[in-house]
């Protein structure tokens, strides 16, 4: 609610318009769609215990997508974020299982770790692609290359477990019944939200994605701000693999592998431009949930294995045949 | 002016109405665009659109070619029905068009693109390369442009020159209608002339000609009637030998304007040189002696020039956009080294360029947003943005500058093109530069909002500014300028002092002769 | 005259898997071991890239190596590059998955393979499940790549078990090998079947995921069969959250299969048939 | 040399100048960086069996990437290659092991069903992106799932295996060393870079990427090209499964996971650009060398897996930048 009055009195328009709105609530009907079927045709679907479920398993899909935003809007792509991911996880493993911590400790050397590891590959990624201007579609698929090729020899492809009990508290830890990781991804789309719609450094981001040349000419320098966006898609990567640590109690030199499908698939679907300059991370957070109810829900619902990824390619075409009506509706 | 009044004699006496508009309505939202326009079109006739910005002439140029539907009314194409669903179908029924903004293909060579609607293809079927570049070269020949290479892609033309190579693909086909939105905006003296050869040309084979233009004189000298734009309506249509331009501008306003606006010829107390310029070279400039000229607080210097003569590369070469080459640019006295444009906007400099789709704006954000890009530091709190602050300026520059729009929170694209040239201004204005670099700084702005824009620059340069214009309107440099440097083959020609003001001076340097009919070249 | 010594190029399935890894540190401490041989060992890059194994074979026929020792991807793609390897005269030996027997009839080949057998390990696992379940226990599987061989037969001696212990198979699933995607499926799966007793992960990072999708539920009493014998399970047999899970003894596999490998070459007798090693059901003691 | 008469006389500028040239030569001084380095550090490299390997192994790759090019030559993108090959010959494998034909037909009968299947797909992908005006990476990441369902469910998961010995001689031949299939694609390859340079409708699919409003506003119907290139991609998708079949003699439907980011990637290495409009099929061609030569030579040189991936991030990255300097100095 006070949001919403916050929104009357500063509009950012080309994100919170009624028109935005109705953009985001397009995909969302699709989002509806599948929850009312779900519900209908499983009783378990829309259980507290599901719901929990839900929310846990889009946890680590929505973090990545959060930072995932960033890169796309200035018209750019991570396919580094799965491996970073990994790679964080392996790094933060190796410090969380050194000798002679106490608990706290290590837990607060994991974390540092895992986002300075994200942090760095995404500097690195933005700092390549912005100074020779090159596409980050290559320069991320090298970085991906990197960081599993590192997080494999780092980890000499062992899964790295045992961590402290208070680590593994808060991977499962709810409020209400809201899993606390969930709460932290949810934080994340709302500082993401709040720099995008109300800081000059969103504005600027918005404006590279749209007319890159215009925004230099007006003085700013595209480059910082570019490898600002890989930079935060970076250490979003670095929170992920917080999050799949604390969750698994484990980490795994090969986990992540595909997710930066997801996570492009998330923001795309939430109505973000491939091209850049148009999006709402309020967008990918209901992609995030289509992609998440959508895989949960065929698996309740019975489906077997390969009739479940044929349905979800399906359905992830039809949800944005859908928005594409609601879209042209809104625009009239 | 004999030609211009002879054509108009000529005008159809037999009324073949063959296009007919009635009480067409374009809605865009809340947005009336256009809002009961009626006219007709006779064949063979010159036909002029004239209006304020955002009057709703490119709207129905749009329609009429099939980029968008209409909401409400009836046209009549040929006694049927027209109601175009693509810009195919609008070509098939024999509707060309140059729209006022560009669309061409920047990767792709000249020669393709002005046959982009039919390429030719050999006995094989296959493109036929000799065909595509002689016909590329023809046109452009045609339009004057014989010393540009047609294999060449667009992307190394300047925007005049892309201007000619959308005339030149409308005149590709045959077409019944050809409509021409503001095809002059960019062009000097020279190429409208031959543009205006052209019309004559095709005006005598029978094809009917739409033009629109606010250059009031143009619309005099080839027209045969004119219809009167405003807010969404037609006013009036009148033949142009029974009308003069004061007549029209009235109906265009609906008011009298204020006199004409008096060229000061008051003498004027220029400050210390802000910026000076010497033996600049940028990548572009095959010369070896390059550009010098100083430029003091308070004064206003024109640089007028032919198409290509290197005008807008001297700005970009200042602004810190290109290398420079060689030679210097000093900054109240200091020896400046831009790295790049926020290095120049950090000196005090401000740059509006002749490309404001591809430089000037960002078109799918607010029209605030366009205004504060350049100034964002004042509309922001520790790197927040101020809404309130941001709304408030757009809203004063907006009436300032006379903008049409509809909320400041619409996107730039929803302007009429005259008006997303007045936000690119606004937005360098907004950032009170003591010097201001402008390139074509009326690009599609209407008669009054021209003067009023004059007043400003002028303003500003009273209040101490520098102000640098690059223009091919030779009256708009006049108006303005204390002093008008005359580019040709990327070298200054020769400078004019407000004393040997006249069109033929400029002309004369401008095609590369010294002597002069007043005064002398320094 | 290191190049005096026999080329031993050893083909691998992805290096990324634990156990391959492990695999390969013991073919690289045998081969330091016995000193007597060059080894050159390939991985893949993932498990369905069959492409850079033959494009291996075909390397290593290049190189000239004596023998090559392959972890197949794929039972049925493999044949034919081996087939070519042989002809060149190069000794070649099968271990972790075997070649499909039709295919190899087809191509008229015959060569030995070292190994235990995924199914009858599965199986293993399975019956351990099964003992303790008893008749009409409700099951589910976790299975590896649908596609991919030792996965096909990991399911199959799962299903073995189910056939002969009569368990009630509920649901069927693959969640890739990986141990997120494990946990996410059997959630969903609970969620669906909240009356399962057992499940049987098709390898133990799979067996990970489930015990802390178990976890997270606060259920207790079901149990988790696994395979491999990854360390990081230790701690979870120890401690009962884990019922069992199969050790193939990978770190000898490679090794042994080096090892005939070897003696062919030194001029040993032909190699035939299944070359059985030791695999053994690890469950709290 | 014919070659070069040619193109004086026809010169197709933004891809045949001296400059398109130069620009290949670039990504092609990469490539001879590459060769020379093996070349010395191993003296298995430049052997001529292993020049055989490398064009037997770069075969596939090269053509999904001849069809991908058209794709992104018009600002598109096509994620599903991989499981459009592996869906064609699971497809094709059903058709060749029909009892009752004799090895002509059913090999005939092979090659038609991979290519109708991928061709379509393609169209399938085309004409929802087209018809909806929607991003083709959300279409096409839709049919990647369902391409890959339907070939797990049309061969159960199975491997399909036992195809006419012909089809194998075919898959092995060799003329003069080089490998009939590379020839195949070498002829695709020269297919491709005539149609898109030397007619109507390549140009055009060069204006589409370039400025699709331009294209549209100059009367030509967008909808139909751009149905076209996603069809010709899902033609060679079709093709490689051909080519997959008769060299692994197998059907596979987990074959091509990931095959897509490496047909990007040999595209975009090659100088193609992401957001269309430029680019070359020879570039393709060389983008294509450049990973094969990459993969086959790291593993020659006998680097480690995990070290090879790293160092194939870090070649690629490399690559890219070396040519961004070959065009900055082509350009002055
Ligand atoms: N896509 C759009 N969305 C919303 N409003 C629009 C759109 N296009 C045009 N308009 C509005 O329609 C009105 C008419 O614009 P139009 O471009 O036809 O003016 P014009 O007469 O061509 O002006 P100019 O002389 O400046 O080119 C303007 O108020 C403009 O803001
Ligand atoms: N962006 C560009 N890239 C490459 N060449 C350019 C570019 N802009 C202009 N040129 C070329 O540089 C030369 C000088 O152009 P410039 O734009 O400075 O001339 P101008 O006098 O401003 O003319 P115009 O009326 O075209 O703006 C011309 O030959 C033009 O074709
Ligand atoms: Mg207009
Ligand atoms: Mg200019």
């Amino acid at each position: 609610m006070t949001l919403q009055t916050t929104t009357d009195t500063l509009p950012a328009p080309s994100r919170f318009s009624v028109r935005t709105v109705l953009q985001n609530a397009g995909i969302g009907r699709a989002l509806l769609a599948l929850i009312i079927f779900f519900s209908v045709f499983t009783e378990h679907f829309l259980t507290p215990n599901n719901i929990t479920n839900i929310l846990t398993q889009i946890t680590i899909n929505l973090v990545l997508a959060v930072g995932m935003t960033f890169v796309i809007l200035i018209g750019g792509i991570d396919l580094s974020v799965g491996s970073v991911m990994a790679f964080a996880a392996v790094v933060a493993g190796k410090a969380i299982t050194l000798p002679g911590f106490g608990p706290a400790e290590a837990i607060a050397l994991a974390v540092i770790a895992a986002t300075l590891t994200g942090v760095l590959c995404g500097l690195i990624n933005g700092a390549i692609s912005a100074y020779w201007a090159l596409p980050s579609f290559i320069i991320t698929l090298g970085m991906l290359n990197i960081a599993r090729g590192a997080a494999l020899q780092v980890s000499d492809a062992q899964t790295i477990y045992s961590f402290p009990y208070a680590f593994e508290e808060f991977g499962s830890a709810m409020i209400y019944g809201v899993p606390v990781v969930f709460l932290v991804a949810l934080v994340l789309v709302f500082m993401a939200w709040f720099v995008l719609n109300f800081t000059v450094f969103g504005r600027l981001l918005y404006g590279i994605g749209n007319n890159e040349e215009a925004v230099r000419l007006a003085g700013q320098s595209v480059r910082r701000y570019k490898i600002a966006a890989f930079t935060i898609c970076g250490f979003t990567a670095g929170i992920a693999a917080v999050v799949y640590m604390a969750r698994l109690n484990i980490s795994s030199p090969i986990a992540g592998i595909g997710f930066e499908l997801n996570a492009i698939a998330a923001v795309i679907i939430g109505g973000t431009s491939l091209s850049g300059g148009r999006g709402s991370v309020i967008g990918t957070l209901l992609g995030a949930f289509i992609i998440g109810v959508l895989a949960n829900g065929l698996i309740l619902i019975g489906l077997s294995d390969f009739m479940r990824q044929m349905i979800t390619g399906v359905v992830i075409i039809f949800a944005v045949i859908l928005d594409h009506y609601r879209a042209k509706y809104a625009a009239t | 002016m004999v030609a211009a009044t002879q054509t108009a004699a000529q005008a159809p006496a037999h009324s073949t109405q063959f296009l007919s508009v009635e009480r067409l309505k374009k809605y865009f939202g809340g947005v009336k665009a256009l809002d009961g326009v009626s006219f007709f079109l006779e064949q063979g006739e010159v036909h002029a659109l004239v209006g304020e910005n955002g009057a709703g002439k490119s709207t129905l140029i749009k329609i009429l070619s099939g980029v968008f539907p209409y909401d409400h009314g009836a046209i009549s194409l040929d006694g049927q029905t027209y109601r175009p669903q693509s810009p195919h179908e609008a070509k098939e029924r024999g509707v060309q068009v140059v729209h006022q903004e560009f669309n061409l293909l920047d990767h792709l060579s000249i020669a393709e693109n002005i046959s982009i609607e039919k390429l030719p293809r050999n006995r094989f079927g296959l493109l036929d390369r000799p065909e595509l570049n002689s016909r590329a070269r023809k046109a452009l020949d045609a339009i004057g442009l014989t010393d540009i290479d047609v294999k060449a892609p667009v992307s190394t033309l300047g925007i005049a020159h892309r201007q000619l190579v959308e005339i030149a693909r409308a005149l590709q086909s045959e077409s019944q209608i050809l409509i021409l939105d503001e095809p002059t905006a960019t062009l000097t003296e020279r190429e409208t002339k031959r543009l205006f050869e052209l019309v004559a040309r095709i005006k005598a084979d029978g094809v009917t000609v739409v033009f629109v233009s606010h250059h009031l004189d143009e619309v005099f000298e080839i027209c045969d009637r004119v219809t009167v734009f405003r807010n969404g309506r037609t006013i009036a249509t009148d033949l142009i030998a029974e009308t003069t331009p004061d007549g029209i501008v009235q109906r265009m306003v609906g008011r009298q304007l204020a006199g004409e606006m008096v060229s000061g010829d008051e003498q004027k107390d220029f400050g210390g040189v802000a910026l000076s310029v010497q033996n600049l070279r940028t990548e572009a400039n095959p010369t070896d002696t390059g550009v010098s000229f100083d430029l003091r607080y308070g004064e206003i210097v024109g640089i007028a020039g032919l198409v290509g003569a290197g005008r807008t590369e001297i700005l970009r070469g200042i602004f810190g956009i290109d290398p420079v080459r060689s030679g210097e640019v000093q900054r109240d006295g200091e020896t400046a080294r831009f790295s790049g444009p926020g290095d120049a906007i950090a000196a005090g400099i401000g740059f509006v360029t002749e490309d404001r789709k591809d430089e000037g704006l960002i078109l799918d954000m607010p029209i605030s947003a366009n205004i504060s890009l350049a100034n964002i530091n004042s509309v922001s709190q520790a790197g927040l943005l101020k809404f309130a602050a941001e709304r408030r300026q757009a809203t004063e520059a907006g009436e300032k500058l006379k903008l049409k729009y509809g909320r400041t929170a619409d996107p730039a694209s929803s302007l009429s093109g005259g008006n997303q040239q007045k936000v690119v201004l606004a937005k360098w204005l907004a950032r009170d530069p003591k010097v201001l670099l402008l390139d074509e700084p009326t690009r599609g702005v209407d008669v009054g909002a021209k003067a009023e824009i004059y007043a400003i620059l002028k303003d500003l340069a009273r209040s101490g500014v520098a102000l640098l214009v690059v223009s091919s309107e030779m009256p708009e440099l006049m108006t303005l300028a204390d002093r008008i440097l005359v580019l040709a083959e990327h070298q200054i020609q020769g400078t004019l002092q407000r004393a040997d003001f006249s069109e033929e001076n400029i002309l004369k340097l401008a095609y590369g002769q010294t002597e002069l009919a007043g005064g002398n070249s320094q | 005259m290191a190049d005096d010594k026999p080329k031993v190029g050893l083909i691998m399935k992805s290096l990324a898997n634990e156990f391959f890894q492990n695999m390969m540190a013991g073919a690289e401490a045998h081969q330091e071991k016995r000193g007597d041989y060059e080894l050159l060992a390939v991985g893949m890059q993932n498990e369905t890239d069959f492409e850079s194994q033959i494009n291996a074979v075909e390397n290593f026929i290049t190189q000239g190596v004596d023998a090559i020792v392959v972890a197949p991807a794929d039972s049925r793609a493999m044949v034919r590059p081996l087939k070519k390897a042989m002809e060149a005269g190069i000794v070649v030996v099968n271990f972790d998955v075997a070649l499909d027997e039709d295919a190899k009839k087809q191509q008229g080949i015959e060569l030995a393979f070292v190994g235990p057998d995924n199914r009858g390990g599965a199986k293993l696992a399975g019956d351990a499940l099964g003992k303790k379940l008893g008749e009409g226990g409700k099951v589910v599987i976790i299975e590896g790549n649908p596609g991919a061989d030792n996965a096909n037969q990991r399911r199959m001696g799962f299903e073995d078990s189910v056939a002969e212990y009569k368990l009630d198979l509920l649901d069927s699933r693959t969640a890739h090998w990986e141990t997120e995607e494990a946990n996410t499926v059997f959630s969903n799966m609970l969620t669906a079947h909240p009356d399962i007793q057992g499940v049987m992960a098709a390898n133990d990072s799979m067996a990970i995921g489930v015990v802390k999708a178990l976890e997270s539920a606060g259920r207790t009493d079901i149990m988790v069969v696994g395979f491999d014998n990854i360390p990081a399970v230790g701690p979870m047999i120890e401690d009962g959250r884990m019922l069992a899970t199969v050790d193939q003894f990978g770190t000898d596999m490679a090794a042994n299969a080096i090892d005939l490998a070897l003696e062919v070459v030194g001029g040993g007798g032909e190699l035939k048939g299944w070359v059985k090693t030791p695999i053994e059901l690890v469950a709290a003691q």
